[in-house]
């Protein structure tokens, strides 16, 4: 299936954002399709073709 | 000096820092070390896949709490997106709002701005709003339940320091939440007017990070905002035309 | 800080200060103990018949050096008088050199003053006189062997801070002994943009005295020194008409 | 004798600063018609009818 | 001077005058006549039962156009009457929107006033909108349909003048209808520093009205709008911080 | 305007004008013709041997009176010399006497310059000093027979403005004769604050002939004069720092 | 009947605005409970028991 | 001879100023030796071997 990450196309066959992403480290979050994805439910959360998955950190600000 | 409260947390310090735009990633540590802040400033951006960089062990280490802001977010929509992704990530409620206009003058859209703060408090966030420096929008930034107000000194990265110092003494007078100068310090005394101006708290980034050396000038805004919260608290002097003596009038040699 | 060198003595501090003006004498000793100057100044008055006050023996206490003035003379023969009573007094050939017009205005007489400096020069003094912020009198202050040039930032006891930075900027630039400002500082900010404006130290005395609380005062001028002091030696941002992010521009989330 | 002592026209009989006087503390000092006497020779330094003499001392200043 | 135009209306004068706060009722016509204004600003208060004064007269007299204004309006909702009762009365569709949020400071509200503004676009009005000298707030009040922008420059007659120049230009270049500075100016040089910042018009009533010789400075401010106005266009010679002589530097005589 | 009287000669306005750095010959006149200066400066330089421009001609056709100053002079001396060779020149004894310590700041030399006042009185100068803005030497070169002071707002040709109108100020209120603001003139509302600040008369020339359109400053600076003038004449209203409703407060529509 | 005008509780017996306030003079605006009238139709509309009246006029301001 | 004009060495055999320099045109003046010579004696007065002669003109100044 396709979907977008990060606003780019990518091919994957993960079923779930723990298999996608593996473990994603304190100071980072998800959302797919625009909704905020807890990080409690990443092993469990579907990753569906056609979904918009953003991965974002905490980097230094102003 | 006197501790900060905002929502009912006591913070250590009265200033307020960001680390982005320092030339070296080894100077976050030197940094924060000399300016001893309560807050770090910290932007949502998409990540590479690896983990974060290490700002968040040193604020661990440092004893610095970490404060999520919105800044790129051109309205309510992104910022609100923003600061969820924001608190998933960090852990923290608190959240630095900003909603500007353009991203050339990057100066706060009050509309955008009110709307974006009355819903994430009502999502439970602790919001202190990048603001115009604006007494009767600080108040209804108040009225929707933010924690602090912090209004532009003048814009951000300017270092142009507080451009109208009545409008920062009005926007104390107007509401009962600390202010903090946000946007615009470029150098110590800035720092020093802003906290004499009755602020309860200077955030800075720029003003450090891009200095030809940021640990000293970190160094620098701590004294600084100390020595401003002290003057206005000890009663300043009058200003006054004309001149008058300190030494003694009567007993000269003639 | 680096320390300050004046007339080959060096000083533990860039802030000297004025006691007159204090409500109570027993505010003398708290006072310097939270600014910690290098230099007080005192006048010289006639004397009751009894033995001054405590204030030399703090002085001893602090490890402050005493710098007597001139104030209140009129015409460089009193000033003259008026040194050398000091020098007798205090056994120190520092001396503050005030040369003034009259007593409302209390402005420095350029003509008296450097009249007055040259002949204290060659007794031995080693003068700071205190002076318009006019450059080129500063030259010539220093070309008859002044040891520092002290401009005022405003009027003695306004409070009305660095009335015209470029021309302490100016003074700074035109000679190469350490310019300390002298008169006018109102509040700790003051203290912080005269130090940025290259000022090697602040001389503060109804600032201190006649605040509300002049042990707070006090300390609040010591930490704004040292942070302008800093601030100056760490290369401020250049003042810029627009806006700079500190946050990132890139990876924003859409 | 009649002498000026810090303005203030005084009878006096005493034939050096030191009698008239005494030991002068440190932060202050003697000037005898207008010139500068040190402390080192108050006990010798004359008190003429007719001068002038001046006691000051270091007091807070500005 | 190049005529101004709002909403496609040729006003003949960049001084726009409310004359609220003279004396003496005579005073009206001498003013008005030195004054030259463009535009003279009315409220609306409750009539005692007889005609209005003879300011209207005195209007079609010298040709000065009435704009009534919603002074002393604390809501959206008030303004809107308030506005419809001067269309009513006066013939006129021009407003000077004022919504203030409380009687003390008299900040406008930016939230009342956008929310009014674009009701009174609406049906029918050409709305000059006094406002916070905020770039992005001037813009929203054009999106929805303003035919001018009135920032402030100091309090409503507070005499202070244009408190934050680098605001003013910021909000000149935000909008592509003309500003107008409204409320703060004090005297001759402030209504002139507001045309060299971009202003199309200046509006000034207490410095007027208040002044000592009410006429006198009338005079002094159509003056000085003209002046500045001018100068704006002429190119002035950028700020330097060295020196450049304007007498030639060869040929002098040795 | 009432008009300025120095040295007991009427003088028809309150512009004085320098035309050196005007970038083509031909907009000498139209330049004057907008400034309506009362005097015009010129400098002394060595001739090529042809007959002077027909600058002087100019000034007799607009009814101007020539002002030669001795700009360039680095001591008493040469400064003397450049005045009487001005006063065969032109046949006139008024000069604007300049000395400066260096051609790169362009700052007068206090002791200079009172040396050759002194000395030019006595041989029946009509001397205008460029001064420091030291109202204590200004009282000086009043006492030794100067017309004028014409202290400097901020350098020459540095277009500044008036950087500490508190010492222009207090200029004025130390002497008895016209004081003249006298370099750092950038634009109309610094001539116009100037004027407020009371100084009897300004002196441009880099302002008016480096600007873009020359012919336009000119008459900006003759307006802002004029403006500032009679501003001044009628009574300001105090600054305040809270508002002042200039609407009436009552009987407003509930 | 009874109106409240400009504020004031007043009693009338005018069935129209023109026979309640005369002609209203250029500068001036009526509005009944809240509403405005236009000049137009002064001599027509009606006044009410319980109607609130306002008369406004222009006045120097700022 | 040889005199200094206006900073130059010019030989010249010209006895007088006038007959050095002309009718020197109102805004201009002569120094000879640093003094100033008036207008009115330009044709009597002497050029020597040595001199140092200056003519000034008045420019736009500032």
């Amino acid at each position: 299936m396709r979907i977008t990450l990060n606003g780019a196309d990518v091919e994957c066959d993960a079923p779930t954002i723990t298999l996608l992403l593996g473990d994603v480290p304190i100071g980072c979050a998800v959302a797919v399709n625009h909704e905020v994805v807890p990080r409690s439910v990443h092993h469990t959360h579907p990753v569906n073709d056609g979904d918009t998955v953003e991965v974002v950190a905490a980097v230094a600000g102003g | 000096m006197s501790r900060l409260v905002i929502a009912g947390e006591v913070l250590e310090s009265r200033l307020f820092l960001g680390t982005g735009g320092l030339p070296r990633p080894d100077l976050v540590r030197p940094v924060l070390e000399a300016a001893r802040p309560a807050l770090v400033t910290v932007s949502m951006r998409r990540a590479s896949g690896s983990a974060p960089a290490g700002l968040l062990g040193i604020l661990r280490d440092i004893g610095a709490r970490v404060l999520p802001n919105t800044a790129g977010c051109l309205s309510a929509g992104e910022a609100l997106h923003t600061a969820r992704l924001a608190r998933e990530a960090l852990g923290t409620s608190w959240v630095k709002l900003e909603v500007v206009r353009d991203e050339r003058t990057l100066l706060p859209d009050a509309v955008e701005l009110l709307d974006a703060a009355a819903t994430l408090v009502t999502e439970g966030f602790t919001v202190l709003p990048y603001a115009p420096a604006d007494p009767v929008l600080a108040c209804r930034l108040v009225d929707v339940g933010c924690a602090a107000v912090m209004p532009l000194g003048s814009p951000i990265g300017s270092g142009l320091g507080v451009l109208d110092p009545h409008a920062i003494e009005a926007v104390v007078a107007a509401v009962d939440v600390p202010v903090v100068l946000d946007a615009g310090i470029g150098t110590a005394s800035d720092a020093a007017l802003a906290m004499e101006l009755g602020c309860a708290a200077v955030l800075a980034a720029s003003a450090v990070t891009r200095a030809e050396d940021p640990v000293g000038m970190a160094r620098a805004l701590r004294l600084a905002v100390e020595a401003g919260w002290i003057a206005r608290r000890s009663g300043r002097i009058p200003r006054r035309a004309e001149a008058r003596s300190a030494s003694p009038l009567t007993g000269r040699v003639s």
